[in-house]
């Protein structure tokens, strides 16, 4: 066989402009989903404390549905559904809102983690409801979930190559282009990898900062 | 809008139960604080001492019988026929009377000492900002932690931390000051420094204050009347020198002998 | 284990191994074998699974032709499209059954037999044209969406003039595209395309084949078998194989005839894959004498 | 419809097979998971640099570059070198790798959420490293990492998904194959939705179960309410919401 | 294997470094505990006392200086010029002859009572099972906690946890016992009772025990000896009697009024 072919700089060069370009989208999908998941995800959570099972019951089963649906299923059915809805906002919606299931998980366990003394301290200073959430749980429940919030997002970051089906060119389907078109797959989809793991280290780097900042 | 007559005393317990599931730690319980005093509750572990406290400033829900601060129902109410929870929002018009601190002092550990202090006044009383630092400074210095207006809780020490939960409590100006326990979570040789705070709040303004402490003789210093509970009852009720030096009753007896060492 | 997959690749594994010894073997195994295993992606008609059976066109005209070569059986392995290729050179099969258009930039990386099928374009579209589409000419500047498959041809033209193009992961999601309107039309070769508007109950139809024209240019394009580069033998005796049914077109027709093909997607004489690998599509038009 | 309601039927033999294929990707992956997860989780936390190094390495490599693109190496490139596995051997490693990464973080976290107490508590027993671990600490961690290793399976499960890209006929193909023979995008996806739940679903029944178990050997055991032992998630534990890092995704198409 | 010989102390430390960081806790200390004596020490907090159990149960490493247990070196040596770190096989030779128990007892979870107690005895000593359980009987029957043998630990009050610890610690036969505050986690009625155990231990063993505590009473019946503890300095050390009643360094003087309550 051929092994002078296996690997070829030139190949890995050329596909990199793609891929940058890819990857842009790449980052933008998961910054706008992130901001979706991380907004909704706290309403979900703040939603599923109300004592009212009216609210609660249905709530939790869509919550269940939509985490439990393979995300590329939902981009799909999305896509196909609300035909006038262009695909790029299909995919961070989608992508934000499936995440904000994860996310709301996240929450929920932080504003758990909040001592049972935080409240009752707020009660004794006879604080407003509303004032406690927003000047004392809030920032504290927030603060503990920052590290999960970093690892949805290096994990939605992963995930965006799901969008090549519904059209969206990020970096993966940019590599599969170029590789569909020339047929260097290996050294199209080694520099997607590597672009990967250029972005999502530093970044995972960053949340383990965040987690033994906040231990 | 308070009442301050004399004669109506700062708290009183009207035939009180509470009930956690089966388990009936407060049985028709009666009792009154006046205006002024310091009263001591001692008694064994699981008797019923937190939640009295808990149960004034509405930590737990009642089972039955009223609560009263000075004079008025606070939790519940008869109605026609009926009880009834008081709204929330009545609720929160009393219970600016009342402050608590903590054994676990609760400090909230995203805001600074300063920003403890003056977070209720200014947003629940409505001081202005100006005014509530001024008050918190004051207050800052008399437990003596003035040099640490800015530190973040966390990088206080544990009898530091009790001080501003002190001053936190007393920002409110609370007619009524709860606390529960609040040297037994520290080191042992601190505890003398936060005694020493409570020592003189008690000395310099005329707060109704209700303790639970194990420190005996703290309570003996400090209070006008010592209660001894044990099953959710009043067991014995007395002065605190004939309470410690003199105990009628038996359970109060060997409680004595426990805690003071035998 | 992977050991044993170790021991049972023939390569080397050496890089800068020539493969002249391992392409003498391949053919030889496969012979020994009495089997053959093609890398296929599943799309009527050229090679895909009916009733657990192994078909289509392509299929049907390799069994004829290993046949030949003593090798009997023709078993398939199904993979994604982009799959075919990275495949084949890890010796997850032993060749791409697939109607691979032959491009320059494919050339680089597998070794293709002489071409099989000539490829022309159509469109998918609403039933009832609205848009009365015909020819490429007729979308481009027209300022409707065109579906293209990722990789396809038809994305390349797209590109080059500008049509404005949504890339589509496979057949399915361009018909879908169509039905749901996100596209005016999916263009693909004109066989699939027939088969895709015949398989479907969606109010849709293909449009007539075409041989797209692209800045002047007539687009010759054929598929044909995909072998791996060292197997030059293997190559050899397919090609040689192949020959009398390029030379008769009777044969060819009764091979391919069942699966929709006509005499329209019958190579002209003369064209070879090496010109296609050349890629200089103006110089086969004028060699073939097929000026539009 | 009535007609991919025919084309169904007729699939649905094959779908006995196809479930055969996730599954066996899915526990076969889990169970490499848990065993990289446990030696990179405890390699992450020693001293020597020498082990722990590699640990991160190895957990931020394959956590770091998206599944997909490790199929396609073990695969297609693996190969050319002349090291070949079966395409099963290839998706339960590559699965195995992947997963295992993510959970090597959730044995890190929950390991750590141990008192450090139990392990003085151990030493001051006397006994030896295997045997504080084997004993006393990994019993008490197991409980707190059920949850967020359940996470992980249905994720492993969804990921499993990609092995069609490795000539694999698991659920995927099956879902892909009812797709190109109805043309129907909602009919057969939705089938397939409904295979991949259902498995789903199972799965986290069956770690619901084993978690109510670890549980109660450390006596914080609650009879399951019938809700609980049904119910569609897992509970998460929010001492671990920190140290664990989210139950990520691990995959991308 | 062991050395009884009276002469050599059970426990010594000779000059004895443990920095944390640049922390110095411990500089050059010197002491040792003869066999069978009781030795307690007292001292403001953050003064050491912690920190000599653990470097005793090898829960942390030294900085510099032996510690010798049966004369034996324990954790390093002079190896030819240099220190070496004792190999954990032979520490876990030594350390057998050391228990401890803790402050906040860390039991094991999940495991019931017994296993608690009989997990190191068979799978550290190699005690047949049948033994093991016999021997744990005996000594839950001594701290009274024969009734709770199949529990789970979390079922216990922390007096009852405390207890267990207690059993367990004195399962594996050790000739040294370290007892860190083990009554600070308790409620003040319970404290007694973990003190009549350990009491009752005192009375009817030999075993040299080293013990921190707050519980002044306590230590003056128990102990042989009161070591007086500050910045990582012995600064008094004096019997009991001599040291609660008339102690001669300021640092002590100041110290125990505090704790006593002055
Ligand atoms: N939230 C709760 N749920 C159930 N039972 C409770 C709860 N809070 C308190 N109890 C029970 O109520 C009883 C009284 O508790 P309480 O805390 O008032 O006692 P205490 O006198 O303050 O004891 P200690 O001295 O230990 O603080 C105990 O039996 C306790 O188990
Ligand atoms: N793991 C550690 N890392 C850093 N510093 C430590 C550590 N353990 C103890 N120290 C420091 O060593 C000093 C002595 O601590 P130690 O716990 O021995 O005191 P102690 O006398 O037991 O106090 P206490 O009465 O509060 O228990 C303190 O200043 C403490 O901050
Ligand atoms: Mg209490
Ligand atoms: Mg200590």
């Amino acid at each position: 066989m051929n092994n002078d072919s296996i690997w070829d700089w030139e190949r890995a060069w050329e596909v990199l402009p793609d891929l940058l370009q890819g990857l842009s989208v790449t980052i933008q999908m998961t910054v706008l989903g992130m901001i979706i998941a991380s907004v909704l995800g706290l309403f979900i959570a703040l939603a599923m404390r109300t004592p009212s099972r009216w609210l609660t019951t249905p709530l939790k089963f869509v919550v269940d549905f939509i985490r439990m649906t393979p995300l590329l299923v939902q981009l799909v059915f999305v896509y196909l559904l609300l035909t006038w809805v262009p695909g790029y906002v299909v995919g961070f919606v989608v992508l934000g809102v499936h995440y904000a299931t994860y996310m709301s998980e996240v929450y929920r366990a932080g504003i758990e983690a909040v001592p049972k003394g935080q409240w009752e301290a707020a009660t004794a200073l006879n604080m407003a409801k509303g004032r406690t959430w927003r000047a004392v749980i809030l920032p504290q429940a927030i603060r503990n979930t920052l590290p999960g919030l970093g690892n949805y997002a290096i994990s939605m970051f992963k995930e965006t190559p799901f969008l090549f089906a519904i059209s969206v060119t990020e970096m993966y389907k940019a590599g599969q282009d170029y590789g569909a078109n020339t047929f260097s797959y290996i050294e199209a989809l080694t520099m997607v990898g590597l672009l990967f793991l250029a972005v999502s280290y530093p970044t995972s780097l960053l949340v383990r900062r965040m987690e033994i900042r906040l231990a | 809008m308070t009442n301050t007559s004399g004669d109506v005393p700062a708290i009183e317990f009207r035939d009180v139960d509470k009930r956690f599931g089966d388990n009936v730690v407060l049985d028709g319980l009666n009792f009154s604080v006046p205006q002024g005093q310091r009263v001591t509750l001692i008694g064994p572990s699981g008797s019923g001492k937190t939640t009295i406290l808990r149960l004034l400033m509405t930590l737990e829900e009642l089972s039955g019988g009223l609560i009263l601060i000075d004079g008025d129902p606070y939790t519940h109410e008869y109605k026609g026929e009926k009880w009834v929870a008081v709204p929330e929002k009545r609720r929160r018009v009393v219970r600016n009377r009342v402050g608590m601190v903590f054994q676990q002092f609760n400090l909230f550990p995203n805001m600074t000492v300063l920003e403890n202090i003056i977070e209720s006044p200014v947003h629940v009383l409505g001081k202005s900002k100006a005014d509530a630092i001024a008050d918190a400074e004051r207050l800052l210095e008399k437990v003596g932690m003035s040099e640490k207006r800015d530190f973040n809780t966390n990088q206080l020490s544990g009898g530091q931390q009790q001080r501003v939960a002190i001053a936190r409590a007393l920002a409110m100006d609370p007619e009524i000051l709860l606390l529960d326990e609040v040297t037994s979570a520290l080191d042992p040789e601190i505890v003398a420094d936060v005694l020493d705070v409570l020592r003189e709040i008690a000395e310099t303004t005329d707060i109704t204050m209700l303790l639970v402490t194990h420190e005996m003789q703290f309570a003996r210093e400090v209070s006008d009347r010592v209660l001894m509970f044990d099953k959710g009852q009043i067991v014995e009720e007395a002065d605190p020198e004939t309470m410690f030096t003199n105990p009628t009753h038996d359970r109060t007896k060997e409680f004595l002998k426990a805690v003071l060492g035998g | 284990s992977s050991t044993d997959g170790g021991s049972e690749s023939t390569d080397s594994g050496d890089s800068g191994d020539s493969g002249d010894g391992e392409s003498m073997s391949t053919l030889a195994d496969l012979q020994e074998a009495g089997s053959i295993n093609v890398g296929f992606f599943g799309e009527v008609p050229y090679s895909y699974e009916e009733d657990g059976e192994l078909t289509g066109a392509t299929i049907e005209l390799g069994r004829q032709i290993y046949g030949e070569l003593g090798i009997d059986e023709v078993t398939g392995t199904q993979v994604e499209w982009g799959a075919l290729i990275p495949g084949v050179n890890a010796d997850r099969f032993d060749a791409v059954s697939a109607g691979m258009s032959i491009l320059p930039e494919r050339c680089e990386q597998v070794a293709f037999a002489e071409p099989t099928i000539m490829y022309t374009t159509a469109f998918l579209v609403p039933e009832g044209n609205p848009e009365g589409l015909t020819d490429w000419q007729s979308i481009e500047g027209s300022g409707l969406t065109l579906a293209v498959t990722s990789g396809a041809i038809e994305a390349g033209y797209a590109d080059e003039t500008d049509v404005e193009a949504m890339e589509v992961p496979d057949r399915q999601a361009g018909l879908d595209a169509v039905v749901s309107g996100r596209a005016d039309a999916y263009a693909l070769t004109g066989i699939s395309l027939r088969a895709l508007a015949e398989e479907t109950d969606q109010p849709v139809e293909a449009t007539e084949a075409f041989t797209a024209t692209i800045n002047g240019v007539s687009q010759i394009g054929a598929g044909a078998e995909v072998f791996r580069q060292g197997d030059t033998e293997l190559l050899d005796a397919y090609n040689e194989g192949l020959a009398p049914i390029l030379a008769d077109e009777a044969a060819w027709l009764e091979i391919m005839e069942p699966f929709g093909f006509s005499a329209a997607e019958f190579p002209p004489e003369g064209l070879t894959a090496e010109m296609l690998c050349e890629g200089d599509l103006e110089a086969i038009t004028e060699e073939l004498g097929m000026g539009s | 419809m009535s007609d991919d309601i025919q084309d169904l039927v007729e699939r649905l033999p094959l779908l006995g097979d196809a479930v055969l294929v996730t599954l066996l990707m899915t526990v076969g992956g889990a169970l490499l998971a848990v065993v990289i997860a446990v030696l990179l989780g405890f390699g992450s936390r020693t001293q020597t640099l020498w082990v722990r190094g590699p640990s991160r390495v190895v957990v931020e490599f394959f956590r770091g570059t998206s599944l997909v693109v490790q199929l396609f190496w073990l695969f297609y490139v693996l190969p050319v070198f002349g090291f070949k596995m079966e395409a099963l051997a290839v998706a339960i490693v590559a699965l195995g790798l992947n997963y295992g990464a993510y959970a090597s973080e959730v044995v890190r976290g929950s390991i750590a959420s141990v008192p450090q107490g139990q392990w003085e508590a151990a030493t001051a027993l006397n006994m030896t490293w295997f045997h504080k671990v084997r004993r006393v600490i990994f019993p008490q961690a197991w409980a707190l990492m059920i949850p967020m290793l359940a996470n992980l399976l249905i994720q492993l499960l969804k990921g499993s998904a990609l092995a069609y890209y490795i000539t694999l006929q698991d659920v995927n193909f099956w879902t892909v194959e009812l797709r190109r023979a109805t043309a129907d995008t909602f009919f057969s996806y939705t089938a397939g939705l409904i295979v991949y739940f259902i498995i789903a679903y199972l799965l986290t029944w069956g770690m619901n179960i084993l978690e109510e178990r670890a549980k109660r050997r450390l006596g914080r055991g609650t009879r399951p309410t019938l809700r609980e032992t049904f119910g569609l998630k897992p509970a998460s534990n929010p001492r671990l919401a920190n140290t664990a890092g989210a139950p990520a995704g691990g995959g991308g198409a």
